[in-house]
């Protein structure tokens, strides 16, 4: 049932640069390469500006999936919805918004993307239809069934109808909101894609020692959903399968799970120094690491060239630059601002008392 | 008016909301085929179909979860969780993320939704199947937890819960579907986040809610025979909590007693009583005291269920001591 | 990978009578039949006992699934632990309870195996390694799949290691902690054997109503664990093939999947008239009733004759008519005793107030 | 006596505890090759290997359900829950399952288990990692909850949660891990269910538990200073409250504060404010007041969390507005 396509890690065969880069238009993959370069150069800009304390509380990068994030946004169309984990920088990034507004959430501003208070876990943006990171491993999976359940409420199956994608972890394929949720988007019918990142690590634990069934995709059989992985350093590859099963989706309502298979270049946050992974584990990893990979291969293709390489990394580091003077010189939310927002709905009574603040108004003064 | 039940008032609440508005949804395990495990929902999956009135596996934290995201995109879904003990295989999704989405993402989404489910015990259930765990949920910010007692409010809450665009826990509970009482006929909606003395008195206060309430109004109402005036608060609104009415109250009779099922320590009675002794301190003649369940996993034998849980002759008990202990005289 | 021997309901290949039967000892094929009457006899005396208010809360009967419960029971060694779900009484009178002490239970009385405390749905046995019945869907598997490593704690593989059994219903299967929980036995190879006892029905949800694929033995790919589908109206296959998955879960710690098919007579609890289910669905269903169809098949292959077989069957009714007396003539618990195994490490300032004491012995009396 | 962090305490009890009793085990996400999130169990793995030292996939449920069924079989499983905001996961396994059994099944059974986790606010973590839900466990017959404050009680009371045979939620404090203290050498084993008063005084009472308990020590001798003579009590447990120790205190200062880190309504301090004006009612000079969190989900920009969160400051503000209250004369 499982498409087979590329059944073990490493195991997936490579279509030749030539044939894979002669259908597409020279610009698209520039374009490809330039929104790669551009997350490369946010994350390691992100990764020093917590080292220099601009950034607090858990941050968690993309080094090593930027072919993977960008294959998938590729494939995302804007009236999609997009849930992802907290570790969502670059689809922040890839799927359009300004990476001064979100180097300032991280920067926990005003002006960040979710106004400071959610941070680098939980980048939200309504107009562009990405509905969250999430830091609750598996705690976005059943909203974004919801999701997918709402918009068969607003027309049928078809071409054009609207889907959702969910993103996880391959850790997050043992916990069970996985279960019941793909359970339901089966049974229901649902159009939305699961797309499993697959970094190699949960943490410092490698996929064989935390799933029985370490071949991910195929973890959709228990609920007759089709399972494919593809190679997650090709952002085509990538891309080309996502975009068949959304259509699935779209048209025949029929949920999909994609496994995205690249590695983790770095510690889990940036906090960690993954000393659990070997000096040789290391230098292999960076050699398959995609950003300079696919230069080369744009560069060996003829597609580009060294200046015109040069000149999109530039211009990635001068769009970082400047989304860290955005960041920097933006105003912190302020403390009278601390109520806004814990309800929607405003009733009677809604406790608005700061630390130490008296109960009521009118304490039990003298009789 | 019309005289019916607290199960009554819920079914014709979620018809009119399920008629008003095509963005409302049932979600929940047995509501449709079976027509509800206490046959809240009967008759509703014939009258609105399969996508309005929707059946699921069991699986808590993904049906609650898939009302969550529903909500995100504009639906008002209204899940039935079978009873509030099992909301805890859901907690994740309501504490963690209904509560959480609309302050953690700036505003820009909100989560319209509804999660019924009763508490109680009483009835030979047992300790997993018996429990009152309102107060984890009145806990937390971005929560709204609200509690009827009567007939009249179930179907004013419901309303106001199902037309509110925050995550709203609505406690029901199994010793009150059966009971009846006058209802107000076209469309009541309540004012979340309010308390109402439900009987007026001059000699002492009992604030309670749910079930409690009922109990507390019966206690109230033989006691007025032996001439003690009993003031009856009923919450109604755990979150937000109507602390003025409370207080007022007890600043007018000077003695207070909380009725709650739950256990006591750290039970709702805990903020009630806190809430008064700030609130009220120069006016109270005694402690505030506390009738709440004994403190173990409720027994099943009918034996021990009694003697764990609170009665109307618990309250009376405590009244009694309360009046005494500052003085009262009949 | 799931063992294809019956694929779908009732594709379940019927062995001859004859054939099947010459291979057992007759006392044990008429020791099976007593089993099932006296599980018949009890559950429908429980019936009428809810009925007459001696049992209170909800009363889940073993009606349509006697020839699984004795099967099951039948390969289970008094060694092995048992762990089910609130559909217990047949279990627990086929692992060798007192029929008076699990009365006694539902009677709430302090003589009922779990002291009248548990009741109905939490019937426990230390002596008998029966831990537990289970009211929370799903919540038994874990704590089964914990008792498992347990056992892996006190030796190693073999013909005679100790093993676990784990019902579960068919509609258990659509939460969350039966995937985590397969998922770890199958990662740290514990010795249990996950019975899903089918009877068509979750309440009034029919399997393929809320399981996306209906075949559930098959839901042990996710984990690599074999799956095995029996007919759960047959008590010597069931009793088969749960031996051979609980050899393989003590001699290899290769944990198994059994789904037994059989039919819920009744409604789901005592309280539920099944109104949802049609008059000729009824009507189809008592046609399958495992008790009369072995006590028929049995007469048949002449192993018992119409006058055993009524003696087999009275002995069931005396049976339960004593534990009936018993049950009624123990004592209830004392409200005395309410606190007692409330913890099991005394502590000072532990809470044993009834509603209304007040909390300190010494109130703020006057300073 | 030995100078550590609360980090080496912890890392050291648990080390001596799988010496000595072959039937102790850890589970949890990440504590072997990662070696803990926050490093506690760091060598562990080296030492015992990966029976006794178990890495878990993510799957809170199961791994802590996991640890009740080998407790039911006679292992003293010690659990890992990266923070307490993730125990929702498992919470159905803690409160429906471990804290029911013993009393359930008749006293048969009994579930030896550990669940060792860490709260509080603060690092900036938001919403969603950064709550202080102890009060929810505390509020549950057949769970007992400890709340070590210093290095030597996270010793004595992590050896004494891992011989004792109940359930037993064991919180820590990711502010508390790098503070350091005295520690006792030898075995210590702490009596579970026992207040302490860790300051004593004559004025006042401050009344907390974990790192709050750190901050009213800090608070209380800056005042001393300024001719205010504060008491602190620490908790040490949630449940069993001691409520004796705390009502004594208060009977001799006349006047009260409770510091706690979690959200004001419903939280531990309402519970202690009821306890003392039912325990020391005529001994009290002014109302009971809390210094608590604000009820929003903490946002995680530092501006915001800053204001949201309790400080010594605020703490000193309401103990000066409860002495000005009480007319207390420095
Ligand atoms: C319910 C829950 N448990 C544990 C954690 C701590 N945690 C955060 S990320 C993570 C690992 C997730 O691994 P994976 O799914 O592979 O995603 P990746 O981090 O590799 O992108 C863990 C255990 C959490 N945030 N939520
Ligand atoms: C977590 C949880 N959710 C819901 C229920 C209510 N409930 C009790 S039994 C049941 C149906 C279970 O069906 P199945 O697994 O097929 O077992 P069966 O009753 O058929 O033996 C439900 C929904 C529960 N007890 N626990
Ligand atoms: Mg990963
Ligand atoms: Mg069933």
């Amino acid at each position: 049932m499982a498409n087979q396509r590329g059944t073990a890690r490493g195991g997936i065969e490579q279509v030749a640069d030539g044939t894979r880069f002669a259908s597409e238009h020279p610009e698209t993959l520039r374009g490809y390469y330039s929104q790669m370069a551009l997350i490369r150069a946010f994350e390691l800009r992100s990764a020093e500006m917590y080292q220099r304390a601009k950034i607090g509380g858990y941050c968690h990068l993309n080094l090593g999936e930027e072919a993977t994030v960008v294959g998938l946004m590729a494939a995302l169309e804007p009236r999609d919805y997009l849930f992802t984990t907290y570790r969502e920088h670059g689809y922040a990034l890839a799927r359009g918004l300004e990476p001064g507004r979100v180097m300032a959430e991280l920067f926990g501003k005003s002006t960040g993307v979710s106004g400071g208070r959610g941070g680098s876990m939980h980048l939200f943006d309504q107009k562009l239809r990405l509905l969250g990171g999430y830091g609750i491993v598996g705690g976005q999976i059943p909203p974004a069934t919801g999701a997918a359940l709402a918009l068969t409420y607003r027309g049928g199956p078809g071409p054009d109808a609207e889907a959702v994608m969910c993103l996880l972890g391959d850790g997050t394929t043992n916990i069970g909101s996985f279960h019941e949720s793909l359970n339901l988007a089966a049974l229901w019918q649902l159009p939305i894609v699961y797309v499993i990142v697959n970094n190699g690590l949960g943490m410092g634990t490698p996929v064989d020692k935390a799933a029985a069934e370490p071949d991910l995709f195929k973890r959709g059989c228990s609920y007759r959903i089709p399972g494919e992985r593809v190679d997650g350093n090709d952002v085509i590859a990538v891309r080309d399968a996502v975009l068949g099963a959304l259509a699935r989706a779209r048209t025949e309502r029929q949920p999909g799970l994609v496994e995205a298979v690249s590695y983790r270049l770095r510690g889990h946050s940036v906090v960690d120094p993954a000393r659990y992974r070997s000096k040789e584990e290391g230098e292999r990893l960076r050699g398959l690491d995609p950003v300079p990979n696919l230069r080369t291969r744009l560069i060996e293709a003829g597609i580009l060239d060294e200046p015109a390489a040069r000149f999109i990394d530039e211009q990635a580091e001068a769009r970082v630059d400047a989304a860290v003077a955005f960041a920097d010189e933006s105003p912190d939310p302020q403390p009278a601002a601390l109520f806004e927002h814990a309800y929607a709905t405003a009733v009677p009574n809604t406790p608005h008392g700061l630390p130490g603040d008296p109960l009521i108004s009118v304490p039990g003064g003298q009789p | 008016m019309t005289l019916m039940s607290y199960r009554q008032a819920l079914h014709d609440t979620l018809r009119a909301e399920l008629q008003r508005d095509e963005s409302v949804i049932l979600l929940g395990e047995e509501i449709g085929v079976f027509e509800g495990s206490y046959k809240i929902t009967a008759g509703l999956l014939t009258e609105f179909g399969p996508t309005r009135v929707r059946d699921t596996p069991i699986c808590e934290e993904s049906f609650v979860g898939v009302a969550v995201g529903a909500a995100m995109l504009g639906m008002r879904p209204v899940v039935e969780i079978m009873t509030i003990n099992f909301s805890l295989l859901a907690i994740n999704q309501i504490v963690n993320h209904a509560a959480k989405m609309h302050a953690m993402f700036g505003g820009q989404v909100c989560v319209p939704m509804v999660i019924r489910t009763p508490g109680g015990g009483g009835q030979q259930l047992a300790a997993t199947h018996s429990q009152n765990l309102e107060v984890w949920y009145a806990h937390v910010p971005g929560m709204k937890v609200v509690a009827p007692a009567t007939p009249a409010d179930a179907k004013a809450l419901l309303s106001a819960a199902i037309r509110d665009d925050d995550p709203v826990l609505f406690l029901e509970n199994l010793a009150l579907y059966n009971t009846k009482g006058e209802v107000p006929g076209g469309e009541q909606v309540a004012q979340i986040g309010v308390a109402a003395v439900v009987k007026p008195g001059r000699d002492l206060t009992v604030v309670s809610y749910s079930r409690g309430t009922v109990v507390a109004v019966e206690a109230a109402t033989q006691l007025e025979q032996q001439g003690v005036s009993v003031e009856v608060v009923d919450l109604r609104s755990l979150r937000p909590l109507d602390r003025e009415t409370v207080c007022a109250s007890v600043r007018k009779t000077s003695r207070a007693v909380v009725l709650e099922d739950d256990w006591l320590s750290y039970g709702v009675g805990a903020e009630i009583a806190a809430t008064i002794q700030e609130g009220a301190f120069d006016y109270l003649d005694a402690p505030v005291r506390r009738v709440a369940a004994a403190e173990v996993p409720l027994p099943y034998a009918k034996s021990l269920e009694l003697a764990a849980l609170p009665t109307a002759t618990d309250l009376g008990k405590v009244i009694g001591e309360v009046l005494d202990a500052s003085r009262f005289t009949r």
